[in-house]
């Protein structure tokens, strides 16, 4: 009795979570991540100085190779770090003035935003290949992992807590276990992406950044060695996967 | 901010302005109504009868309740017009569609949902009105925080 | 004149339709939601929506705030061709209104 | 001679661990009430990250031993209202640096647990709690446990994914009182036999 009982409701709870992956496909389909890249493009166009890694001006092809290593700066750069270094040198913005509004709202997008979501939709069917032979590189890659397994702040997480185990999930959102390639391709392969929650089209600084703030700990500057270093192992893990964003997510 | 929308606006190729005046009327009783059955009524829509033909396509449960894809299609023979009631909302009328000469009864959109509900379509085909109805869950995703 | 807000179209021939899909940047404001500083943020949402196929309205539209921000729609057409011109227009509560015209691919 | 070498090994990992701690907190600034601190991770943290969470189970044991002396037990009943404990267990604020200070916190129960069978959103990361009083009843030692385990879960296991709610200052005593009444009491609905 007790048995049959729990097989029925593992049944119901099999249904819902069919569902709500019909729920997210059908989102998906209706994404107006594009409206995101109209704008971006418009943006590029007043910085398109800028060397994302392939020269000064190419998009084409360049985000699937981040983040990698900058021997202008000297440093590893994601592609939103990338952008701020431009916005200061090809721009000659103060960093205060470019960093004023890194995330932005439904109202009003921020401006890496935007160009997250036309230069990373400029990449679409490139293989995610970000650098990995620069020492730095190699040291970022080293350090992102480290930071994922890294139990700290009142709730004792660490990016594993969640992300860690296979079949899990937080309500009815499934977590994959990003440090195994297999779950890592598709959910690098579809970031940047419009967030239907809160209408807004997110990065992966902001998505550091918000988990971060949910794992209780003070905040992640933007563009810091930790985001990049935790966006940097993430990609590697997923190497090699085509890219399809900008996606869609819950 | 309004040097950059004018650049945007340069980049849309294909964008026009076109006078209101072109646009019809918005039922303002019908989309204030605070029932199903007010909202109806402001149309002119009497006693619908249910039908196959008229298909709600939703999925049964919805993450986020702000936005709901739902797709409504007619196969009723001179469909003129679908609407779209969700009982539960404080103000059910979502939308009303009017095809004409060339369009196929047929709608994808976007809706916000409150809560659970029973979302309705109605057709309005040869001076008869046709219902279907189909029930989505809202739940909450995610960490909630 | 308002600020334009970004739309974006595609027209795509189909099995004997033409599937027109339409994405509007719009805050489809309900009047009950607060901002960061706890005020009613005004109603602010499209009303009308019309379809014109060569000139001629083939769908027309009253829509609430309960459709969902920035929102996408898609219609069928019958028949259609390459070439044809789709035009997509709407116009909100508070004035603003925009359209865009594309060819079916 | 195991534990030895264990410490030694531990002390070669802490080394990196601290290298990360002197990382982040470089890379991060305090905002709202999330201070620097939080970045220090203690002794407890420290271990669970160097084992991967896989501690050897005498040192896992020593470290329990600690956190349980953490929980401190009201008196009388430990039995509150788990209508207000379901409210509690829905709300996933709390601590992070938008939240207000001072303002009650939840406890995310659902992000990771399923509790009243009437909630289809639950989450799968801790078992599921449906049902949970009803086959152990509520009498005071099952009281005790529940509480001691909302209050400290690394009491019971040390490197278990679930906070430390009543220890790290997340839950009020009262607040976990509800969350025990939510999963004891009969008449809630976690203990309910309701199909809806």
């Amino acid at each position: 009795m007790a048995a049959a009982l729990c097989a029925a409701t593992t049944g119901l709870a099999q249904d819902a979570r069919k569902e709500i992956q019909r729920y997210r496909e059908m989102v998906a389909e209706g994404s107006p991540a594009e409206l995101f890249e109209l704008e971006g493009e418009a943006l590029w166009k007043k910085m398109d100085k800028c060397d994302l890694g392939l020269g000064p001006g190419v998009v084409k092809g360049a985000y699937a190779r981040l983040p990698r290593y900058f021997k202008d700066a000297d440093r590893v750069m994601d592609l939103e770090t990338r952008l701020l270094y431009c916005m200061t040198t090809v721009q000659g913005r103060s960093a205060k003035d470019a960093t004023a509004r890194v995330f932005g709202s439904a109202d009003r997008p921020s401006e890496f935003e935007s160009l997250s979501a036309y230069i990373a939709a400029q990449s679409r069917g490139a293989r995610l290949e970000p650098g990995a032979t620069h020492p730095k590189e190699k040291a970022s890659i080293a350090l992102g992992r480290e930071l994922f397994f890294h139990r700290v702040g009142p709730w004792d997480f660490s990016c594993a807590s969640c992300h860690g185990t296979e079949g899990e999930r937080i309500r009815m959102q499934d977590l994959p276990v990003l440090h195994q390639p297999q779950y890592a391709r598709p959910v690098m392969a579809s970031w940047p992406a419009y967030r239907v929650s809160t209408s807004q089209f997110v990065t992966l600084q902001w998505r550091m950044n918000d988990c971060f703030r949910q794992m209780r700990t003070p905040e992640p500057t933007f563009g810091s060695e930790t985001t990049v270093a935790l966006i940097h192992f993430l990609t590697a893990t997923a190497k090699g996967a085509p890219y399809k964003g900008p996606g869609s997510k819950r | 901010m309004n040097r950059l929308r004018r650049t945007l606006v340069a980049a849309l190729a294909f964008a026009v302005l076109r006078p209101l005046s072109a646009l019809a009327a918005w039922n303002k009783d019908a989309f204030g109504a605070k029932t199903a059955a007010d909202a109806l009524k402001s149309l002119g829509i009497g006693e619908a009868a249910p039908s196959k033909e008229l298909a709600i396509d939703a999925p049964q449960i919805a993450e986020n309740g702000a936005v709901v894809p739902i797709e409504v299609s007619s196969s009723i023979p001179g469909t003129r017009a679908i609407s779209v009631i969700i009982e539960k909302n404080p103000f059910p009328l979502v939308a009303r569609f009017e095809f004409k000469e060339g369009a196929l009864p047929f709608v994808k959109v976007n809706v916000k949902m409150g809560e659970t509900s029973d979302i309705r379509a109605i057709a309005e085909a040869g001076g008869k009105s046709y219902s279907a109805t189909r029930e989505v869950k809202v739940t909450i995703g995610g960490c909630g925080g | 004149m308002a600020e334009q807000r970004p739309m974006k179209m595609r027209a795509t021939l189909g099995q004997g339709y033409t599937d027109v899909r339409v994405l509007m940047t719009h805050p489809m404001e309900t009047g009950q939601r607060k901002d960061a500083e706890g005020k009613l943020v005004p109603m602010h949402f499209i009303q009308n929506l019309t379809v014109k196929v060569n000139g001629r309205t083939v769908v027309d539209a009253q829509i609430s705030q309960a459709v969902s921000r920035n929102p996408v729609f898609s219609f069928r057409v019958k028949g259609g061709a390459k070439g044809d011109k789709i035009e997509v227009a709407w116009s909100d509560n508070q004035g603003e209104s925009n359209s865009l015209e594309a060819p079916v691919a | 001679m195991k534990a030895l070498a264990f410490s030694l090994a531990l002390a070669a990992s802490t080394a990196f661990a601290q290298d990360v701690t002197q990382v982040l907190k470089r890379d991060f600034h305090p905002r709202g009430q999330a201070t620097m601190d939080r970045l220090t991770q203690d002794g407890l943290q420290r271990v669970c990250t160097d084992a991967r969470d896989r501690p050897p189970a005498g040192l896992a044991k020593t470290l329990e031993a600690d956190q349980m002396k953490t929980i401190a037990y009201p008196a009388g009943s430990l039995m509150g209202d788990w209508k207000r404990g379901e409210a509690i267990a829905q709300s996933g604020r709390g601590l992070t640096w938008n939240d207000k200070p001072g303002q009650a916190s939840g406890g995310s129960c659902y992000n990771c647990h399923q509790l009243s069978p009437r909630e289809l959103s639950y989450g799968s990361i801790g078992p599921s709690l449906k049902g949970f009083g009803k086959t152990r009843g509520n009498g005071a030692e099952v009281q005790r446990y529940v509480y001691g385990k909302i209050y400290n879960a690394k009491a019971f296991n040390l490197c278990s994914q679930m906070p430390r709610l009543g220890y790290s200052g997340t839950l009020t005593p009262e607040q976990i009182k509800d969350l025990v009444a939510l999963l004891l009491d009969p008449a809630s609905p976690v203990n309910s036999p309701v199909n809806e």
